[in-house]
């Protein structure tokens, strides 16, 4: 039974096989291909995750290589948390997938991004199920893999290749980070594995804290890399140059919650030694208010969502630096429904009207009622409207940072969770109400297309109930199971619930006022408060902050490299040849008269000599073989005696 | 093993030697890749041979031969790919008529 | 019963053994099995020969040999004097010593495979631990006969057999080869006895054959005998009506003989072969092992004779496309199904996988070697 | 009696398969010289066989006669001028190639003689399943280099005998 868990990647890898070999030939048949590996992925998980639901756990694992003694193991590891993540990957993945039949249509390139899309399942199922780091390390780098093939898949593209490189390169920072953590925390501990990262195992090793505090904060690098968190987030936004169902599955609902999901597998190892923590619960709040700030102002749809992604990321790392567990892993599993849900929408206003500014759209939601209603739900849970599942995650990351000994974390948290429902709103007025501020030919799309939009929809509008007291915090009690240190214990909390409504609320209220009822004071707020705005549209200056720092100091040792080259040692090689070439006047004389005579008599008899010695280059193989050997012969016959 | 090591070492040095005159004085150059399969043939007499010093694991020689056969085969059919490519160039096989690295 | 044979020979040596000295006794039990394969050998060939004329007559509503002999049983011996007292013809360009060891040649590995056919219970002449890589490997030897007999003579349609024959022995090996490695992944031996005796549960009634992928691998690995063999429909080495006799075009007499019989031990060894490995070889209810032996060993000669006298002969590129494009995947797939049979816990799960797997990609393999057809034929210069 | 009767058979073996590997560089007719190395590495297989390697022997068998030895043989097929006696088949320096041989092969024979080496008497037997899992675990590394070189020179020997 166990044994079985190994299909569940198997499937999506062999139809990455098929559709890399034979993609051409299936043609747009190859898009069943992925959407039947997908499916029986997810009929293959069903029972795993019932499993532990019921509060199972599976584990198998065998030796891959031994090297220099330590055996290297593949394996599987299923607990409520991976189960969790399996449900999410597996489902959300496959409705994406569906989703892209509609999306990728015209696409030349339709089979191969289809690949793409498997072989990207594959990697994330087995880094959901890996046992160890080094597993896990594997398909972390072959998920990133994937995103850089999938964002650079438009590649003729000038700036969608540019963005592969940048959130290639970006994220490796992270990846770097991440290995060095594995091996300090293998070459101090001893152990790879995953589920060894306890209380109960590390506190053998308390005498070697503070490499364990290194080793949890570079394991949480690796985090901020591929969640996009600051300082590393500068590659997400970018990344939206990719086809928009990629920017839902890899850049919104699942690899990007895979630091997420890292954070939380090493949470053992960062409670034990909470120094980290602090760092953590600092960048995941700093992100999320600063994301939040950018997305704001920000004019391309898929550009906001991108942020307010960053953000909600920002929003999951915080609750797990502040212990709460089960707050950002039940945070996780509602955002990537209604994100998904979010981009998806957006896919389908690309696809409807062709643009990507939400400055020309307007008023669509009577042209396009599935994709505005749908739209319309996934915003209300972003923006924690009860009882939709945004709320219930969130709130239970507000408790958790009221609850904890720094309460300025809390108040960063509301103000970032009052943003994020402005900034969602002014996303669906300008987007879907109002009026058309230009003639666009829109058009609803298709049923396949408009489905997956509505499971989602049914996933975000639901999947709370779970965490919420209607249910008896059922997930937290499940999810719990597979905690690895302590966690904190957090009740309900009616202050902090109502702020929360009133915070959502707000927001939505205040989006409306601006944005619906009085469009002119847009206008009015981007004038008065004219830094900030400024401050927001460009992201702080970040980018050319990067630009003008680490990349101009790269180009600048290149410049100065290049320089010393060009002066210092041409200059010298040039010096040298002026004056050789003074000197060699002078010889000139000299050899002409003096040296070339004698010259000519030592190349005559050099001539006469080398027409006897080069008849040794025969040019036949065989000879130089046989002389090859007779040297041998010499040398074992020396070496004999 | 019935017969000592040390004739068996003499018999492969032999086989060994066959095949470089052969290697040395074939004009053909199959004739030349056939004696190289007899000069491969003997390290690999050489390696089982050695499969019973005490020092090494037994299977070292054996995995070994394995890999010298499995190579063996990989040098003929690059040879032969490369005999044909000369003899497109050449319109020939004779090894002494081909003297295109000749000073 | 079931020991007949056994029994048979441990009496003599027995008697042997009270006057003459252990090593002799050694010697002579070695002698024995050899001679009696030496009689074995022929006396199938000489039999097959008669089986299959009487068989192809039936086929083609025929009576076949009748004149010798009760049904023409003594035929084969009459085949054999006639061959015998015929006139030897070397052709004057050949190159007399090689085309005369051609057919000696081609005998020693059709003989020397029986020492490893286990016959019955503990009836095999040796239980080499690597028995089944020995029986490929020594009938591979097979080629250098045929490359031997084919260039001595001389003769462009000799050569041209030669090269059609070699080039369909190289590749018939690989999928057999492959198509039997699923049974050895069973047994976790190369030996044929533990093959067989791998297969000895329910009763005798355990064969590889009845699971999918033995059921595939037996398919795959007797249509790939029977081509290495050069038997129809895949015969094109010696298709009479393309290139005379192909590679024994200039043989007469009893050099013929030997071609003929090291192709008819040939089709023993291999159906016993295949018998071995997927139909549990000797074992079997009721009857002594012997007779199951033999009995699956002449159905399947008898299915070999029956496609004779069935099905044309392929064409060339048919012949190739089907081991490099069809057989060589699907055994490597099943290949695959047999690890996941032993990797799966349940049997219900097994069977469902596998039978999934190897029909899903059967139906892929067949629609990827769809020949192609145009749907309409234009003729550019008619009107 | 019997193991006296062995070894004979075995130097039997040896000198059969020197006096064939002989005929692969003398012989004048290449044919027959593929057929003398296909003599010769039977008679190594049956070395093996003796040396209680059975699985090499085979595999011996197997690739080297089978596989090899028909390619090269389908070579020489394909060429011209093979029967063809009034072409010398040795170049010139057939007589020092002679005599540096000798002097190699006296030398490393006194080297042999000479050294001590520590064998065991019997041999341990190495059967197919040890092998296998010595290939597949210890050897891993090697293994797949091998498999890799193996492709390119498939892909090698493509190229370079593709007519372009």
């Amino acid at each position: 039974m166990v044994k079985l868990a190994y299909l569940i990647p198997f499937f999506p890898l062999a139809s990455f096989t098929t559709l890399i070999f034979f993609g051409k030939r299936l043609g747009p048949k190859s898009a069943l291909v992925a959407i039947g590996a997908s499916l029986l992925s997810l009929a293959t998980a069903a029972p795993f995750v019932w499993g532990a639901l019921g509060g199972e756990t599976y584990a198998h694992s065998f030796e891959w290589l031994r090297l220099a003694g330590k055996p290297l193991l593949f394996g599987i590891w299923i607990d409520s948390l991976s189960a969790m993540m399996l449900f999410v990957v597996t489902s959300v993945g496959s409705l994406i997938i569906i989703y892209s039949v509609g999306y990728m249509h015209h696409d030349p390139r339709f089979p191969r991004f289809f690949a793409y899309l498997s072989l990207f399942m594959a990697a994330m199922l087995s880094l959901v199920l890996s046992p160890n780091f080094v597993m896990f390390y594997m398909s972390w780098e072959l998920v990133g893999l994937c995103s850089y093939l999938l964002i650079g898949f438009w590649f003729e593209k000038d700036s969608a290749a540019r963005a592969s490189k940048k959130a290639f390169i970006t994220t490796r920072i992270g990846d770097v980070a991440l290995f060095l953590g594995i091996l300090l925390l293998f070459f101090t501990t001893g152990t790879m594995e995953l589920k060894n990262l306890k209380p109960e195992f590390l506190g053998a090793f308390a005498q070697h804290s503070r490499a364990l505090t290194l080793a949890g904060i570079l394991i949480f690098g690796g985090a901020v890399g591929k969640s996009a968190q600051f300082p590393l987030h500068v590659w997400l936004p970018d990344a939206m140059e990719g086809p928009t169902p990629v920017s839902a599955l890899i850049h919104a609902a699942t690899m990007v919650a895979a630091g997420v999901y890292l954070v939380a597998r090493s949470f053992g190892l960062i409670t034990m030694f909470p120094d980290s923590l602090t760092v953590i619960a600092t960048i995941g709040s700093l992100t999320a208010f600063m994301a939040a700030f950018f997305g704001l102002t920000q004019t391309d749809i898929k550009r906001v969502l991108a942020y307010s992604t960053i953000s909600q990321l920002g929003f999951m790392i915080a609750a797990l630096g502040l212990k709460g567990y089960a707050a950002g892993t039940f945070h996780l599993m509602t955002h990537a429904f209604f994100k998904a849900l979010l981009f998806l929408g957006a896919g389908s206003v690309i696809h409807g009207t062709g643009t990507q500014d939400i400055r020309e759209m307007g008023g669509l939601l009577k042209k396009m009622p599935h994709t505005g209603l749908t739209f319309l739900i996934a915003s209300l849970a972003i923006a924690g409207v009860p009882p939709l599942s945004g709320f219930w995650s969130k709130d239970e990351i507000l408790v958790a940072a009221f609850e904890s000994e720094n309460r300025i974390f809390y108040y960063v948290l509301s103000a970032t969770a009052a943003m994020t429902a402005f900034y969602m709103f002014r996303l669906v007025f300008l987007t879907f109400f109002g009026k058309p501020r230009k003639e666009l030919h829109v058009h609803e799309s298709p049923a396949v297309m408009t489905i997956p939009l509505w499971l989602l929809a049914i996933g975000s509008a639901v999947l709370g109930i779970p965490g919420s007291p209607w249910m008896n915090h059922f997930f937290q009690r499940f999810i719990n199971g597979s905690i690895g240190g302590e966690a904190i214990e957090h009740a309900m909390n009616p202050f902090v619930m109502n702020v929360s409504v009133g915070l959502g609320l707000g927001g939505v209220l205040l989006a409306a006022v601006v944005y619906l009822l009085f469009p002119a004071l847009a206008t009015f707020f981007g004038k008065a408060l004219k830094p900030l705005y400024l401050a927001s549209y460009h992201k702080l200056w970040l980018d050319e902050l990067y630009q003008a720092t680490v990349i101009r100091a790269w180009y600048g040792l290149g410049g100065l490299l290049a320089r010393f080259d060009l002066d210092v040692i041409d200059g010298a090689v040039n010096g040298a040849g002026a004056g050789t070439l003074r000197l060699s006047a002078i010889k000139n004389w000299i050899d002409v008269h003096i040296v070339d005579g004698l010259v000519n008599e030592v190349g005559a008899v050099t001539q006469a000599f080398s027409s006897l010695l080069r008849r040794i280059q025969t040019g036949l193989i065989q000879n130089y073989l046989f002389i090859l050997f007779l040297g041998i012969l010499v040398i074992l016959f020396f070496e004999q005696r | 093993m019935p017969i000592p090591l040390e004739h068996i070492l003499i018999f492969s040095t032999l086989l060994f030697s066959i095949g470089l005159y052969g290697v040395l004085v074939r004009r053909n150059v199959i004739g030349i890749l056939i004696s190289i399969e007899l000069i491969l043939n003997a390290v690999n007499v050489n390696l089982i041979a050695f499969s019973r010093v005490h020092t090494l694991n037994p299977e070292m020689g054996q995995v070994f031969a394995i890999f010298v056969i499995a190579l063996a085969a990989l040098a003929a059919t690059v040879g032969l790919a490369i005999v044909l490519a000369l003899y497109r160039v050449k319109q020939t096989i004779y090894a002494d008529e081909v003297n295109l690295l000749k000073w | 019963m079931d020991s007949l044979f056994v029994n048979l020979k441990k009496g003599l040596l027995d008697f042997l053994s009270s006057f003459l000295p252990a090593d002799f006794v050694m010697i002579a039990s070695a002698l024995v099995s050899i001679i009696a394969i030496a009689i074995l050998g022929p006396f199938t060939m000489m039999y097959l020969t008669w089986f299959e004329r009487k068989l192809i007559s039936r086929i083609q509503n025929r009576i076949g040999p009748n004149r010798v002999g009760i049904f023409g049983l003594l035929q084969p011996l009459a085949d054999g004097v006639k061959m015998l007292t015929k006139e030897d013809i070397v052709p004057d360009g050949a190159d007399k010593v090689v085309h005369f060891l051609a057919p000696v040649v081609t005998v020693i590995p059709a003989l020397l495979v029986f020492s490893v056919v286990p016959f019955g219970r503990n009836m095999a002449a040796v239980d080499l631990n690597v028995g089944f890589l020995f029986f490929i490997a020594v009938s591979a030897t097979t080629t250098i006969a045929i490359f031997m007999g084919s260039w001595a003579s001389r003769n462009k349609f000799s050569l041209l057999g030669g090269m059609r024959s070699v080039a369909q022995l190289v590749s018939y090996e690989v999928p057999m080869v492959l198509s039997a490695v699923p049974v050895i992944l069973a047994t976790g031996s190369l030996s044929t006895v533990s093959i067989v005796e791998a297969q000895s549960g329910w009763h005798g009634l355990k064969w590889f054959v009845f699971t999918p992928w033995g059921l595939v691998a037996f398919v795959i690995f007797y249509l790939c005998g029977v081509a290495e063999c050069n038997r129809t429909p895949f015969d094109i080495p010696e298709g009479e009506s393309e290139i005379v006799a192909g590679f024994h075009t200039e043989y007469s007499g009893m050099k013929f003989a030997l071609w003929y019989m090291a192709e008819f031990m040939n089709v023993f060894t291999i159906s016993g072969l295949t018998a071995t490995l997927f139909l549990g070889g000797y074992q079997g209810p009721f009857l002594p092992s012997w007779v199951w032996f033999f009995t699956k060993t002449y159905a399947l000669v008898f299915v070999m004779m029956w496609f004779r006298g069935t099905l044309p002969r392929l064409r060339v590129d048919q012949l190739m496309g089907l081991a490099w494009k069809f057989f060589l995947p699907f055994t490597l797939i099943n290949l695959f199904v047999a690890g996941l049979w032993f990797f799966l816990p349940t049997r219900g799960l097994r069977v469902g996988v596998s039978l999934a797997l190897l029909a899903v990609s059967f139906g892929f393999l067949v629609w990827v070697n769809k020949p192609f057809v145009p749907e309409k034929r234009m003729y550019e210069f008619a009107e | 009696m019997l193991i006296l009767a062995s070894k004979l058979f075995i130097y039997a073996i040896l000198f059969l398969s020197l006096v064939a590997a002989l005929g692969v560089v003398m012989l004048p007719n290449l044919f027959h010289s593929a057929l003398s190395l296909v003599a010769t590495l039977i008679g190594i297989a049956a070395l093996y066989l003796a040396l209680q390697a059975e699985f090499i022997a085979v595999v011996q068998v197997l690739l080297y006669v089978g596989a090899v030895m028909t390619l090269i043989i389908f070579a020489i097929m394909l060429t011209h001028r093979i029967g063809d006696q009034t072409v010398p088949q040795k170049n010139q320096q057939s007589l020092p190639a002679f005599l540096a041989l000798a002097a190699f092969v006296g030398m490393v024979s006194t080297l042999i003689l000479q050294s001590n080496w520590p064998v065991s008497e019997t041999v341990a037997r190495v059967d197919a399943l040890a092998l296998g899992k010595a290939l597949l675990g210890v050897y891993i590394f090697p293994f797949e280099i091998i498999s890799v070189v193996l492709i390119a020179g498939l892909v090698g020997a493509v190229v370079i005998a593709r007519k372009d």
